[in-house]
């Protein structure tokens, strides 16, 4: 362990979520597994929405010459050209989560969002199925906020596959919360009042998840109100096992955290890797919820 | 015209207002706006902005500004949550944590107060540092990360009622009343408009404005913790990012409330209206399910607009 | 003359400002029943003492004994404590509070913890019935006029019985009525045997009402005086001027010439078909009691408020005014009363404030020559002898007169053809008024017209060519030079009015 | 002592901070920080809020305060790249765009002007109302959604330099030399500081005070405008989000600068002080690599205590 270990910066959206947490948590369990291999830094604006803000966090870790850059890019340009300044410099770059164009890069992991939503779609309507509604009437569709591509992909791959499963289901027109759970509890609420007929919720993301849930729970209404989330985080593994939420779909981002950082090892050493490594979609309900603590709570993993 | 039919009459303006959108509203969603459980959901809806608020139009009457108050929001939700959760190492007496999440709450508002009157940082920056400093330490302590498996009975507050109406709703009502009260007919009422309104005249007659100060800013922080624990027992969780962007919120019923941001002048319930109003364009779009877009456009206009008509007819009759 | 104990001693007491030594080795000793005048012209470091001895500011140096006890440490709290209070300058109310707060300011009447609002109401509406001022306590000072505001922070002395009284110019406000209950309070406070301290650049004023005068000049105490070894105003001037003052209204006679500003039947909400006219090298003066109506007409012919109807001619033609630069292009100034709400930019410099409507003259396609901004601005700060560190001071660390002659340097340099002065030299010491009068035969010369509103009877007898007399915001009367007597004056300015209670204000 | 002398040295304080900061940094990074990348790096990246932050410096000079900006940045950047993308439906020239896109930042801030002046609303709310109703207005226009396909051109200008420095730097350098020249020299300048000291006393001063705040408003939406221009550049796609939050950190600068809330009192050399302040901590934050919660801690508490120092500093010489 005497020679210098290789600089690996990891940069993320934002702090401020459990989701990021994860990734973090698995670019750390990397760390550890490298035994001294690499050093990892992680760099991150307070909020997804300080796109600009990453940007200047990118050019300022360009400046510090690392060996290789992991980035959940918050935008699919605009770390375009620092990015590929980086690559240029023979800096090795690994995208996690998000795109980015125009850029060369070492490799790409991700989860593919539409397919994300499409599941929750299907899972939708297994539930309904399930609960022996007909597929008919309205859902509320609760999205975190408004102009954030992954969650537009989530939303996009949820109402098309909905479409073709179930013509007669309507899905409102979206509200959005500011990523604030109690926003999002009142939307639910409000929708609930304005649709009588209203069957089952979609929710993009954990904490529209937490919302949609509460208000299920507080007026419980598991059994009129189906509901699927996206992602996970204590309250919605919990809102899992009291069936305030029918399923959660998740992503793997201990694995965008771990493998972002393997890929990156493995750049410095000029070993080949894929162009797309699609780290998957999951989806657990009820019945597999013991068995999938692993990727519902990737803390339990954590190794250091 | 006498001051304080003028400020009855101020009011009036707003629950014009109001009603004009209550009545809008109710006939746009065919009743739904008006039932009774829409009624109530609004105004518990309403009530963590609301409690925010009170603190917030203390410190707006003092001239001052408040945007800590999102953060202390979030670290009292927090702090009630570490110490409380079934998952965490401590396990502590839902009261105690009560107190001490409040009394975390105070002392960020000390601190306001005390950068703010020793320090003379301008209100704004004194309280722009410490919503980026409390938030950081709401993000350190909790790691980021939402922390869950609170007591069932401070969950199950948010549900709660009495006499039909929501125990997050009568927490409002209650601190809005008392509050009202406190500035009408206390020494720290009065010395709060006095400071507000020419604090030069107020240290030449012998009022203590630092104590004062630091008073105002207690009580701010300590709205902010309270309604920290009423949005806890809504999310049932101690969540990093809770309460952030409340400052907005906060500010806006305030001087849709008819306080004047340069101090002296402002009412609690003003401000409470004020906060209805807010809640109201919120619930009234989501019951009428217009397309989010349009409907953020319409709620910045109605927000200009409301003032513009409180001015209106204010001027119209005093002019 | 015997008064009681020594209650305030000051020993060589300095205060600097960054720009000037505002009190330089200060000694002064008042006792108890003592009316002590503080005299001085503007700047000279009067209401800065008066803030030392109630910790408003806290001196550099020197010693601040009160009733034997030396005041090591000072604040407002503590000297209130004490028993010191003062009627400062500046009006210092609290503008969004009611009347009755204000006069209860920092110890409201309470029943246990809480305010007793009836109590505060009826005890202050009692007490200024039993002193005769006549003012509804529930409402909110910002309905009131300076006057009224500056009537509750005096009442207040009596009512807190304190054993020092400083009073910093009371009377630059008040009505006249006003002013005699002014002078009934501070005989009460004698009376009771309060100290009392009194700044006033009214020397009459000060000769009428104080035991013992000490002059201020330039930071020191140039001597303490009894009113009865003086004698006479006359006396004192030299003593503060540092020379003495010959003719104060000198006035050169200049030719008369034609009409520069006509106003045809004038209505308004305040005043009712007002018709006047000033000429070249003429001096209309404006008379009535306060509330008369004569600041709301002066601000209707300037634009400043709108107007009914009514005709408005300068230079023979018939102009529309509708905003304050209107007149100003045609000609028309007016120099405000309000020099704190409507004269200074109170955070910016005197070239600033002097330069504010005279721009045009310093500036070349568009962009303002500095130099000769200063050049022009050192020129009127010369003139009206106006006491700065530096052009470029804020004006709001200036003393109260000087700020006012700044706002009036601000209006001679921009000398439009007629000039309204509204209560021009309120606030201003005996020299300088001498200066500005000295002005307005410039201005004459020039074949420009003033309109001079004032209060002050003498001034406005000894300046005026006419007077015209506003009574209940009606025209009383005409006076020419020849007819002018206090006496007449006074009873025309009563004419329109009715109540009793009103012409008590005149006598 | 002169007043120009007095706030040459009121920046000085803010100059002397900047440099404490530097050097601490400079040692901390082992010279990283003052690599002439680096510094450049800084001046870009402070170059957008630097720009949005001279429009505020006027607003907060006359007494208000501009919630909008953020907004317009968004609403500039999304008209350009709605306008330009090669993957809409109109393909205009880009100065075409340009045009437009600033034409209508303008507006923007003319509505505001006519909503505080005409409409009497204070500026706190009118520009609150006009944030919502702008974003939406952004948000509907590109139905939430990231328009990319710019120019090349336009994209490159963000990397672009001129003699080494970033030419998004030299818009901001230049536009604050010119401003300040502005300020200080022509009408324009002295109206602002006249009216945000008195307006009324400015109004008796025949200035008028309706098209002097038209002015004003139109000028700081201009300015955000610009920003948002170059903020695309940098983002190289019209985003919706785009400018979220951006006011706060301009109110920031302006305040940090050593301009009063309540009006008068501002300069736009304060300003871009402010602004390297605020980029200095989060850039000094990256190259140190700290945690970045205690970062988050740590920048709360320096902007609290960079106005605490130079309010002290100030203090000491004149009090
Ligand atoms: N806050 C301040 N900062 C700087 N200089 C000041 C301040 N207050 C007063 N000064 C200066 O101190 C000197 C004395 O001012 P002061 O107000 O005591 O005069 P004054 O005798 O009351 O005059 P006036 O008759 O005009 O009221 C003046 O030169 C004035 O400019
Ligand atoms: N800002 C104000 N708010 C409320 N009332 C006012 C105000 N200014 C003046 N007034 C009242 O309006 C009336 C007319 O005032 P105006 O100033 O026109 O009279 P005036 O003859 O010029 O007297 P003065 O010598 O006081 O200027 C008075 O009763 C006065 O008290
Ligand atoms: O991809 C991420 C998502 O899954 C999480 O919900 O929030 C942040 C996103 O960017
Ligand atoms: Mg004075
Ligand atoms: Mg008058």
């Amino acid at each position: 362990a005497d020679v210098e270990p290789y600089d690996v910066a990891f940069i993320i959206k934002a702090t401020d979520s459990d989701f990021w947490q994860y990734t973090i948590v698995g670019a750390k369990n990397a760390e550890l597994d490298l035994k001294g291999l690499v050093k990892v830094t992680v760099y991150g604006p307070p909020s997804e929405s300080d796109i600009d803000e990453q940007v200047a966090i990118l050019e300022n870790v360009v400046s510090t010459k690392p060996d290789a850059i992991v980035i959940a890019s918050t935008s699919a340009e605009a770390t375009s050209l620092v990015l590929d300044g980086a690559y240029k410099q023979g800096i090795k770059v690994i995208l996690i989560d998000n795109f980015v164009y125009d850029t060369e890069y070492n490799s790409f992991l991700a989860t593919n969002n539409k397919v994300g939503g499409s599941l929750a779609a299907e899972k939708l309507v297994e539930s309904l199925e399930a609960a022996g509604k007909p597929l008919q009437g309205k859902i509320g569709l609760i999205s975190a906020m408004a102009g954030v591509p992954v969650l537009i992909e989530r939303d996009d791959g949820f109402r098309d596959k909905l479409k073709e499963l179930a013509p007669d289901l309507e899905v409102l027109s979206t509200r959005y919360v500011d990523n604030d759970i109690a926003v999002a509890a009142n939307a639910t609420e409000d929708l609930l009042t304005a649709n009588p007929d209203l069957i089952g919720f979609f929710a993009d993301n954990n904490h529209t998840g937490d919302g949609v849930s509460r208000v299920i729970e507080e007026r419980s209404l598991q059994d009129k109100i189906i509901a699927v989330a996206y992602d996970s985080d204590p309250q919605e593994i919990d809102a899992l096992r009291s069936g305030a939420l029918k399923a959660l779909i998740l992503q793997d981002p201990h694995g965008m955290g771990y493998k972002g950082v393997m890929f990156a090892f493995m750049a410095i050493n000029g070993e080949p890797l894929p162009q797309y490594y699609d780290t998957g979609v999951y989806v657990v309900t009820k019945e597999n919820l013991d068995d999938s603590i692993w990727i519902l709570d990737p803390f339990s993993r954590k190794k250091y | 015209m006498k001051s304080n039919q003028r400020k009855a009459f101020a009011e009036r303006n707003l629950l014009i207002i109001l009603a004009v959108m209550a009545v809008y509203l109710t006939i746009a969603t065919k009743g739904n706006f008006s039932s009774w459980d829409n009624i109530t959901n609004l105004i518990r809806q309403s009530s963590i902005n609301g409690v925010v608020a009170i603190g917030m139009t203390l410190i707006i009457i003092t001239g001052g500004i408040d945007l800590s108050v999102g953060s202390i929001v979030g670290l009292s939700g927090m702090v009630y949550a570490l110490l409380t959760s079934n998952r965490g190492d401590i396990q502590m007496a839902s009261s105690l944590a009560i107190i001490l999440a409040l009394g975390v709450s105070a002392l960020i508002g000390l601190a306001n107060g005390v950068a703010v009157h020793n320090g003379k940082v301008p209100p704004f920056i004194a309280t722009l540092g410490m919503m980026t400093l409390v938030r950081g330490i709401v993000m350190y302590s909790s790691s980021g990360r939402m922390i869950s498996g609170l007591p069932m009975e401070f969950r199950e507050f948010s549900v709660a009622t009495m006499l039909g109406i929501p125990a997050l709703a009568w927490t409002w009502i209650f601190l809005a009343i008392f509050m009202a009260f406190v500035l009408k007919y206390t020494m720290y009422g009065r010395n709060l408009y006095a400071i507000g309104s020419n604090i030069e005249a107020a240290r030449l007659s012998g009022i203590n404005i630092g104590s004062n100060l630091y008073n105002f800013y207690v009580t701010a922080g300590l709205f902010s913790g309270i309604a920290g624990l009423m949005l806890g027992t809504r999310m049932a969780a101690g969540v990093p990012t809770g309460g952030q962007g409340y400052e907005l919120d906060a500010i806006a019923s305030v001087v849709i409330g008819g306080a004047s941001l340069s101090g002296g002048v402002g009412s609690i319930f003003g401000t409470a209206l004020g906060a209805l109003i807010i809640q109201t364009l919120r619930n009234g779009g989501n019951l009428l399910g217009v397309d989010p877009f349009i409907m953020q456009i319409i709620i910045g206009a109605i927000i200009i607009l409301a003032v513009f008509f409180d001015q209106y007819l204010k001027g119209r009759k005093t002019g | 003359m015997s008064f009681g104990k020594e209650i305030l001693r000051l020993d060589n007491i300095c205060k600097s400002f960054p720009a000037v030594k505002a009190l330089d080795q200060v000694n002064l000793s008042v006792r108890a029943g003592e009316v002590r005048g503080l005299v001085g012209e503007n700047g000279a470091g009067k209401s800065t003492l008066i803030k030392v001895v109630t910790g408003a500011y806290i001196k550099d140096s020197g010693k601040m004994i009160f009733e034997d006890k030396e005041v090591s440490r000072n604040s407002p709290i503590i000297s209130k404590e004490l028993g010191i209070y003062a009627v400062y300058q500046d009006v210092m109310v609290a503008q969004d509070l009611s009347v009755a707060e204000n006069f209860f300011l920092g110890n409201q009447p309470k029943r246990g913890p809480f305010i007793d609002w009836g109590k505060m109401h009826r005890e202050s509406k009692k007490f200024l019935e039993e002193i005769e001022v006549d003012i509804d306590v529930k409402r909110s000072i910002k309905e009131l006029s300076a006057a009224e505001g500056k009537m509750i922070t005096i009442a207040k002395a009596l009512w807190q019985n304190p054993k020092l009284v400083i009073f910093d110019e009371p009377t630059a406000v008040l009505t006249r009525n006003e002013t005699k209950i002014l002078f009934r309070i501070i005989k009460n406070l004698r009376e009771k045997g309060s100290a009392i301290i009194y700044i006033s650049h009214n020397l009459e004023e000060v000769f009428d009402t104080c035991d013992t005068v000490t002059v201020l000049k330039d930071g020191a105490v140039v001597g303490t005086y009894t009113t009865e070894e003086l004698g006479s105003v006359e006396k004192l001037i030299p003593l503060m001027v540092g020379r003495a003052i010959e003719e104060m209204y000198y006035k050169k006679e200049v030719a008369i010439g034609q009409e520069l500003l006509r106003v045809e039947n004038l209505s308004g909400s305040k005043f009712k078909n007002i018709t006047i006219n000033v000429k070249a090298g003429e001096i209309l003066g404006i008379f009535g009691l306060v509330g008369a109506g004569r600041t709301d007409i002066a601000r209707a012919i300037f634009g400043a408020d709108k107007f009914d109807k009514g005709k408005i001619i300068a230079n023979g033609k018939e102009i529309s005014i509708r905003k304050p630069k209107d007149s100003l292009k045609s000609g028309v100034g007016y120099l405000p009363e309000d020099r704190r709400n409507q004269g200074t930019f109170a955070q910016q410099d005197i070239e600033f404030n002097v330069n504010a409507i005279n721009l045009d003259k310093v500036m070349k396609a568009g962009i303002l020559n500095y130099k000769k901004a200063y050049e022009q601005t050192k020129e009127y700060v010369d003139k009206l002898s106006i006491k700065i560190g530096s052009v470029y001071q804020k004006v709001s660390d200036l003393s109260g007169g000087n700020q006012q002659k700044v706002v009036i340097a601000r209006w001679l340099c921009r000398n439009p053809d007629v000039l309204i002065f509204d209560e021009p030299t309120a606030g201003i010491d005996v020299g300088t008024k001498a200066e500005i009068y000295r002005l307005f035969n410039e201005i004459l010369n020039q074949e420009k017209g003033i309109i001079l509103i004032s209060s002050y009877l003498p001034e406005l007898i000894g300046l005026s060519d006419r007077i015209l007399v506003i009574s209940n915001g009606m025209v009383a009367g005409e006076v020419e030079r020849k007819d002018f007597s206090e006496e007449y004056l006074l009873t025309l300015a009563m004419k329109n009015i009715v109540s009793k209670e009103k012409i008590r204000e005149a006598v």
